[in-house]
């Protein structure tokens, strides 16, 4: 029986075991003389889920280790002795014996697999076999476990509802699983870098060329302090000059003075500048805003603007931002008591002085914390870096030049190479682990700042 | 029903010029107020002066507060209400459209009813007014309007030395004297309170209660309470409202002991609100 | 777990011959419906060689597109991880083609004007030159602005070995003895490329090469030649020595940047994923002088070359550690 | 007094006026982005296509009308050499230049027009095929100069004739800009966004629950809200380099297929959907759970009853925001190989596939100039999916904001 | 300050039964509950009764609801409350382990201070309870569960025609009245009310005052409130609360008329509150 039906049999049976709890529960509760603890659809559940659940975890279990124990017991028989002896050509055999032995009208690229695939079959069959004896099984003492213990005192409600819970509460350790296989995989590959490379030598080396790594120094070349300026100068920099007073002026526009008619359109206008996909953003920038950008400079007078300034990467990334920011801000703004406002107006100021003088000033924590957060999400966006910046590692204070930022790196470190034990490769692990730990830090600290300031008003 | 007897007013008024005429500041006539279909203030009309403190009384949400916004246009900043009719300051037609609203304002002062600080210092939050409306050219001109602010609003004495503390830090009575600090500092002609104590403590009740007191006679007052022994111990003149309407209006103590309508009186003496 | 087996081939490597076995992946394709199109993955020669070099089986791909030889440590690699056959496939020819934007200054350069020019430490001596006139008088006074391929790629490593190496030991006298007794400090005299700025590293993507040269007249592109020839309207090659990238000049190698193209082809996958016996049959049949592929930018190895390359195929012929020291250019 | 007044209001009028810059520019940025994208890609959707004259009894194609029905079509027709029969008419329509004027593929359409007619193997026909990159370049006033005079020439006679591209959304990726398609990538950014789907919504929602409604205020559920939050603001490549090392290297899952992409995403926007559901659970206000308390509901009751069926709207912005955003992800995809040429379109989880984004990528970067207009054509379409995502987001919001 | 003159209570009484001994339905032994670290409630001890309709009073913040909210477990929903001390129904003590506390909730079922309907259709938000409870098993049954707790509710004639509409879209009374028959339909044996008029206009209060009078007898009921009209009008009994001690407890025309603490008479007598 292949898995598919067998879950659905397990499905069934657990139907079955629903009616049945519910129908055995339903009489002895009427016969009941007191009100019974659960319901009889509890009761249902009660056994649905023992009949289903360990099933189904066998089931699961099962249909990842099963092909393993086919192969193997392919190999036991006589007919595979034939086989060849390279693994990756037996496999690929024995592969196409499975697919024919499912579809015997099926092509195949190796005759092998044709005398093969009933030997194949008779295995699958029997394993199969195993397995749905072994699932039904399950299920039918998962069942007379659960219906037996149905009576009318029986609290069954109170055990579906623990298991909800504890299903909940592993949905939400996943979180936290995540998080830490982040850290720990980016801890473990960036080790062997550091093995390898001072982290020194990382952190403050001003040379950057993994073109050449030297194999007895190779911190040399490594050096990553170039990408941190040019991820500082683009997102920290150029991008928030862009993306803060637009953000903050349109916030406020659309907050403070808008037609609630022009803001219900205009909001969510501007989000979609959010929406848009970053490799957008990025062929954007390359193809449009970069080669703009350099006629400027070159009018302007600097012979060496580069096509890929950082300034092109910068200005589209704090494009991408506006509408981060502006929401920030927008939050922080109408976080702040309309009481607040009510006191400036009826002190005679003007909307202005009011915006300017009582509600910046009392939003100022909450949009600082929303700087941070958008700041982070500029030294994290990579496509429109990998598309419009070079790689060139310089430091350079001039907009119209090239620079390259850890996000970069990292595309240009990995595309192609998964080869894991070069310094080059490893390299990429150490600047996501610096990058995740800034971007970490940072968070933390605007989360904390955005509590605080909130808890201050409420 | 209960028959509870109405209460035993004592108007606690230690001159005796009510009955004078008094000086009409404002006047509202055939006021109405709409919030988009709702039509919370129903033809209006009603003279205050400066002699009299006046309280808006009525149960809640009958527009005691809207029509209270009326008077200084703070309602501009909701943008669904709406106002007919016609209100005036020493004659002059407020909703005109010569009346600049940024000036109107620092004539006609509020405080509401959470006290509401700026998230700034004590000084600042004196100063805030007088800074925008460019009251005082020097920094010594300024520190004496401020001083000046909070010794009439009986705060002086407490704050003097932490004049650069944040205005939040005060507990919530000494807040509410520095946001009637804040609108005395601009020197205005008339100060409308809408439930100025409700968030306060007895005995801070009591301070602004005798603030008001004070006061009496340099502004014109208008106060919003939901306390009617409140209304009773600080006004001489009384505007009782009901749903919308203006149901009677007279001398304090009139409407206390020998209220003219039926609907004043079963408010009065407890049968709803 | 991973699938044992694969119906695909998997193709990785030189993004100079990525549009080739494109094409030729296709076409197999539509001679052959049944089979599945090669999943091909541009990662650059050098990128390529790791991912080809890791070991045999469904993981590791079949063949490796490159823009140059394989070089011997990467044989060894191969070997160390059980890549015991390789054949080697020579399809074509490239050329590395410098060039300008049609509003461009005209250039024409030497080998050791472009030594001079890229070289970080050109003649053991700090970079220091802003203009092209500062490496040859004669030039131009415009400045130096180049953009070029990744350290992974063929074409760089191409133009180092072609133009630099050899432009150096043409000016540099002490070069020619260093390649005997220190290959390392030799590399770092002759072919290891400025980073000041003024050589931009443009990635994989050669298409926004192109692009940037039309939009910076003074600027010098490098690429492969395909794209050259794709471009023509816009862009002017910039002839080397005082030949032009053209494809005569290329095919018959009097063009100093002209170079093979290879595919390496893991033997001992050639009975395992289904097509690659094929596929290499579509190869031959496409790069011929009239064939597609030359429609396509590619340049048509000498006869003899493809007989050869027939023969491999047919045959299986697979590679030591010693061809790979042949260093005779095909 | 009244100078000081008016100066004030012109500080009004000023801010007020830079608030409204800031607006019209950021929109007008959008506008300009969206116009250049369009007048680009428009020309995408369609292709240039030339009347080709075959004679097929002479070309004596060695198949029967009969075997065309079958499914060996495609093997049989290539076996019976049709791609030479295409050329030669070619040849023999528009002189020597012929194989340069229509596409290598121009004989898969041939192939395609005899499988929906049979009948054609017994006459002469017309057949419309695609025309090549170099005389769509030279219709388009580029290209070689003797080709321009060839089109020229044709162009005249009225062979061209423009349409819409059917095969651009029917097709996956191709060397040739003429014959490449986005269902490829789009049916790999529909498997991706069905793993992601599959895993990050049910694990998304149940975590809120349990954060919002039984979580007890501790270290440890402190440390899951710290992490949540981190991780919606982790740069998106971090998790390729998460999928990456997890997925690829230690689980050893496929490279390039869609189930990896999918899991990746599906870490990545698992915090957006759980502090959108948190929020929306938050918004339930607490006397309907008090009242459902009230008349005897279980703490499992009150929630499925009644607290998501009232989160369900901003669950669901939450969720479609988040899908969007995977939907539009690039970075994370090309650590883990999703950026391969892939002709065929993905037939399952595990295949090689690649995604819209990608696959805009890619095409961004390729040599033929036809690629260009073929990139804004497809990023039309990702945008065209991603404003229906956010607009439906937005109108659930709007729609359910008010409701208490 | 104003002396107010204590209301003259009318109990209302039709049956003279008050005096009869009557049934206890729950008792509170020396409860004390925390907030954390604030003594919310301190050694309180109640008997309700069935008889009798009993109301909390008390200044705000002074424990009313947190006590109510102990009879019926509610408090088990906020983390940091605590409750000590013994609280049964009908002799079974509500606190122990034992104790089902949905099962508990069905039979001592509670009214809100603001209307909380669900946003379900008028007959969903009553059938809600018996269908959890699964007190009907047929259809037919649900609609006489629903029918009936309409009427008890007073509620029927108003809403019979529109079933089917949200319960959310009935007025502020009507909202209360139905939340009173979504608890009477799981048939309670004890009604807690906690401030169920605060929201409501004078109308839709006389309704659900009367509504109370019509459950007397039927159910156990406590209710609390701020008003002290209302409590003299609805209840037999009456406990003051003060900072979270039960200061005064027993017949409601003793404690209006004469209250034997003076903290009683003073928040009676509007001193403080
Ligand atoms: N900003 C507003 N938007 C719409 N309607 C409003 C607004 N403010 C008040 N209302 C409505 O106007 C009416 C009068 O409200 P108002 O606040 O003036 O009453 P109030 O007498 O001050 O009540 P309270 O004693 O509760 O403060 C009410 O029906 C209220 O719902
Ligand atoms: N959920 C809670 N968490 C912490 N403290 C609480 C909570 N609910 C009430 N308290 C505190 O317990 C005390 C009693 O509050 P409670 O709500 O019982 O008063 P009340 O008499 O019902 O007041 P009101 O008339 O305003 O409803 C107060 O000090 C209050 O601050
Ligand atoms: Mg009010
Ligand atoms: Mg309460
Ligand atoms: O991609 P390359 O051909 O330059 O290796």
């Amino acid at each position: 029986m292949n898995s598919f039906a067998l879950l659905f049999l397990v499905l069934g049976l657990g139907l079955i075991g629903w009616l049945t709890g519910r129908a055995r529960a339903g009489r002895l509760i009427r016969a009941a003389p007191k009100r019974s603890h659960s319901r009889p659809g509890q009761h249902a559940a009660y056994v649905a889920m023992w009949t289903a659940l360990p099933a189904l975890l066998f089931l699961t279990v099962w249909s990842a280790i099963s092909p393993a124990l086919v192969r193997d017991a392919v190999l036991e028989t006589p007919a595979a002795a034939s086989l060849p002896s390279f693994g990756f050509q037996r496999d690929s055999i024995l592969g196409e014996a499975r697919m024919l032995a499912d579809n015997p009208e099926a092509g195949a690229f190796n005759e092998e697999a044709r005398a093969i695939a009933p030997v194949y079959g008779a295995a699958e069959r029997r394993y199969s076999w195993i397995g749905s004896a072994a699932t039904i099984l399950l299920a039918f003492a998962g069942f007379a476990f659960a219906y037996s213990r149905v009576t009318p005192t029986f609290r069954a409600r109170t055990r579906v509802e623990r298991t909800v819970m504890l299903v909940l509460l592993i949905a939400s350790l996943i979180a936290i699983l995540t998080t830490l296989s982040i850290f720990v995989s980016l801890l473990i590959e960036s080790a062997r870098f550091f093995a390898v490379v001072p982290i020194t030598d990382f952190l403050f080396g001003t040379h950057w060329s993994p073109q050449v790594i030297s194999s007895t120094d190779p911190g040399e070349s490594l050096g990553a302090v170039p990408l941190f300026w040019g991820t500082f100068f683009i997102g920290a920099v150029i991008a928030m000059i862009v993306a803060i007073p637009f953000g903050l002026m349109s916030a406020i526009y659309l907050t403070q003075y808008a037609a609630p008619r022009v803001r219900r359109w205009m909001k969510p206008i501007l989000e979609v500048l959010a929406g848009v996909p970053t490799v957008v953003y990025g062929y954007f920038a390359a193809l449009t805003v970069a080669p703009a950008i350099r006629d400027f400079a070159v009018m302007l007078g600097f012979q060496y603007a580069s096509s890929e300034s950082a300034l092109a990467a910068g200005l589209v990334m704090g494009v991408m931002i506006i509408p981060f920011v502006s929401s920030m801000a927008d939050d922080s703004i109408a976080a702040v008591p309309t009481a607040m406002r009510d006191g400036s107006f009826a002190m005679g100021a003007t909307r202005s002085e009011t915006i300017r003088r009582v509600l910046i000033p009392a939003s100022l924590p909450g949009v600082v914390a929303g700087m941070l957060l958008a700041v982070s999400r500029a030294i994290g966006e990579t496509m429109i870096v990998v598309m419009a910046a070079s790689g060139a590692a310089t430091i350079t204070l001039n907009p119209f030049e090239s620079a390259t930022t850890v996000t970069k790196q990292i595309v240009d470190l990995l595309t192609g190479e998964a080869e894991f034990d070069s310094p080059k490769t490893l390299a990429a692990f150490a600047l996501g682990l610096t990058l995740f730990v800034i971007t970490f830090l940072l968070n933390i600290v605007a989360l904390r700042v955005v509590k605080k300031y909130r808890e201050a008003y409420e | 029903m209960t028959d509870i007897q109405a209460p035993a007013v004592r108007t606690n008024q230690t001159d005796p010029a009510v009955a004078a005429p008094a000086q009409i500041k404002m006047t509202a006539r055939d006021v109405n107020v709409f919030y988009g279909a709702n039509h919370a203030i129903k033809d209006v009309s009603i003279d205050v002066d400066m002699e009299n403190v006046t309280a808006f009384i009525g149960p809640s949400g009958c527009g005691k507060s809207t029509f209270l916004r009326t008077l200084n246009r703070m309602n501009d900043t909701i943008s669904i209400a709406k106002v007919t009719g016609d209100i005036t300051l020493d004659g002059e037609d407020i909703y005109s459209s010569d009346m600049d609203v940024v000036q109107l304002r620092a004539r006609v002062g509020m405080v509401f009813q959470k006290p509401n600080p700026f998230p700034k210092s004590i000084y600042e939050n004196v100063a805030y007014g007088p800074r925008i409306h460019g009251l005082a050219p020097a920094r010594r001109d300024m520190d004496q309007i401020v001083e000046s602010a909070l010794r009439r609003a009986g705060l002086w004495e407490e704050v003097k030395d932490r004049l650069s503390d944040s205005g939040t830090a005060l507990s919530g009575g000494q807040q509410q004297r520095l946001c009637i600090a804040r609108a005395i500092a601009v020197d205005p002609e008339v100060i409308l309170m809408d439930e100025p104590c409700s968030a306060l403590d007895p005995i801070a009740t009591a301070k602004i209660e005798e603030l008001i007191h004070a006061l009496r006679g340099k502004y014109a007052i208008v106060i919003v309470t939901h306390n009617m022994q409140q209304a009773a111990r600080v006004s001489q003149k009384t505007a009782f409202f009901h749903l919308g309407h203006l149901v009677e209006y007279g001398e304090t103590s009139e409407i206390f002991t020998n209220p003219r309508q039926e609907r004043t009186k079963d408010y009065i003496t407890g049968r709803y609100g | 777990s991973q699938d044992s087996s694969r119906d695909y081939m998997k193709i990785v490597g030189s993004s100079t011959v990525y549009p080739f076995s494109t094409a030729v992946a296709e076409a197999m394709v539509n001679t052959n419906p049944a089979l599945k199109t090669p999943v091909i993955e541009s990662t650059g020669t050098g990128g390529g060689m790791k991912l080809f070099c890791g070991g045999v089986g469904v993981q590791h791909p079949d063949v490796e597109d490159a823009s140059r030889r394989m070089t011997p440590n990467e044989f060894a690699a191969c070997t160390q991880n059980g890549v015991n056959g390789i054949m080697e496939i020579q399809v074509g020819m490239d050329g590395v083609a410098l060039a300008e934007s049609k509003k461009g200054p005209k250039l024409e350069l030497t080998r050791a004007d472009i030594y001079k020019a890229l070289a970080a430490n050109p003649m053991g001596k700090p970079q220091t030159a802003k203009f092209w006139s500062d490496v040859n008088p004669s030039l131009p006074h415009t400045p130096i602005q180049v953009f070029g391929p990744p350290s992974t790629s063929g074409t760089r490593d191409a133009l180092a070995e072609l133009i630099l190496a050899k432009g150096c030991k043409e000016v540099d006298p002490q070069a020619a003895k260093l390649e005997e007794t220190d290959k390392d400090a030799f590399k770092e005299r002759c072919q290891r490329i400025r980073e000041d700025g003024a050589y931009v590293d443009k990635g994989e993507n050669d298409n926004i090469i192109v692009q940037n040269l039309t939009v910076s007249p003074n600027a010098v592109g490098i690429f492969g030649y395909s794209y050259l020839e794709e471009n023509r309207d816009r862009l002017n090659g910039v002839p080397i020595n005082g030949v032009a990238a053209t494809y005569e000049n290329i095919a018959d190698r009097s063009y100093p940047g002209a170079r093979p193209l290879f595919i390496y082809v893991k033997k001992q996958h050639l009975n395992a994923v289904p097509g690659m016996k094929q596929f290499l049959n579509q190869y031959s049949q496409m790069w011929g002088p009239d064939g597609p592929l030359v429609a396509k930018g590619m340049i048509a190895a000498p006869a003899d070359v493809r007989a050869n390359s027939e023969k491999i195929i047919e045959q299986g012929i697979t590679i030591t550690a010693d061809t790979l020291k042949d260093d005779e250019l095909h | 007094m009244q100078k000081r007044i008016r100066r004030r209001y012109a500080a009004e009028r000023r801010f007020k006026f830079m608030g409204l810059a800031a607006v019209v520019l950021s929109a007008g940025f959008l506008a300009f982005l969206l116009v250049t994208m369009l007048s680009n890609g428009l020309a995408g959707f369609s292709r240039t296509e030339v009347a080709l004259p075959i004679d097929f009894p002479a070309a004596k194609l060695d198949v029967t009308a009969k075997q065309l029905q079958n499914r060996g079509a495609d093997l049989a027709l290539a076996g019976a050499g049709l791609d030479e029969v295409v050329d030669k008419a070619a040849t023999a329509a528009f002189g020597e230049q012929g194989i340069d004027i229509i596409s290598d593929r121009a004989w898969t359409e041939v192939r395609e027009a005899l499988k929906s007619d049979p009948t054609l193997l017994s006459r002469k026909a017309r057949i419309d095929v695609p025309v090549s990159q170099d005389v769509q370049n030279a219709l388009d006033g580029g290209g070689k100069p003797a080709m321009r005079a060839i089109v020229s020439g044709m162009q005249a006679k009225g062979l061209f004739s423009n349409k819409f591209d059917f095969g651009f959304l029917t097709s996956a990726d191709s060397t040739d800009p003429t014959n490449v398609g986005i269902w490829g990538a789009l049916k790999g950014s529909l498997f991706t966004m069905l793993v992601t789907l599959l895993i990050a919504f049910p694990i998304g929602v149940l975590s809120a629950v349990y954060l919002e409604e039984y979580a007890p205020r501790n270290r440890w559920t402190d440390l899951i809200e710290v992490s949540i939050n981190n991780l919606a603001a982790v740069p998106s490549i971090i998790f390729g380099l998460l999928g990456l090392a997890v997925f690829l290297s230690f689980l050893n899952l496929p490279r390039s297929a869609s189930l990896v992409g999918g899991l990746t995403l599906a870490l990545m926007i698992m915090p957006v959907i759980v502090i959108a559901s948190r929020n929306a659970i938050k918004a339930v206000p607490p006397s309907i759970r008090d009242a459902a308390l009230g008349v005897g509901a279980s703490k499992v009751q009150v929630i499925f009853h009644h607290v998501l069926p009232l989160a369900l709207p901003g669950i669901l912005t939450g969720t479609i925001i988040g899908m969007a955003r995977a939907l539009g992800e690039t970075a994370p995809l090309l650590m883990i190989g999703m950026r391969a040429f892939i002709a065929q379109p993905p037939e399952g989880l595990t295949d090689p596939a690649t995604v819209l984004p990608v696959q805009i990528f890619l095409w961004s970067d390729q040599v033929s100039r036809g690629f260009v207009e073929r990139t804004s054509a497809a990023i039309i379409v990702l945008l065209v999916f991603l404003l229906a995502m956010n607009a439906l987001a937005i109108y659930l919001r709007n729609r359910f904001e008010t409701r208490w």
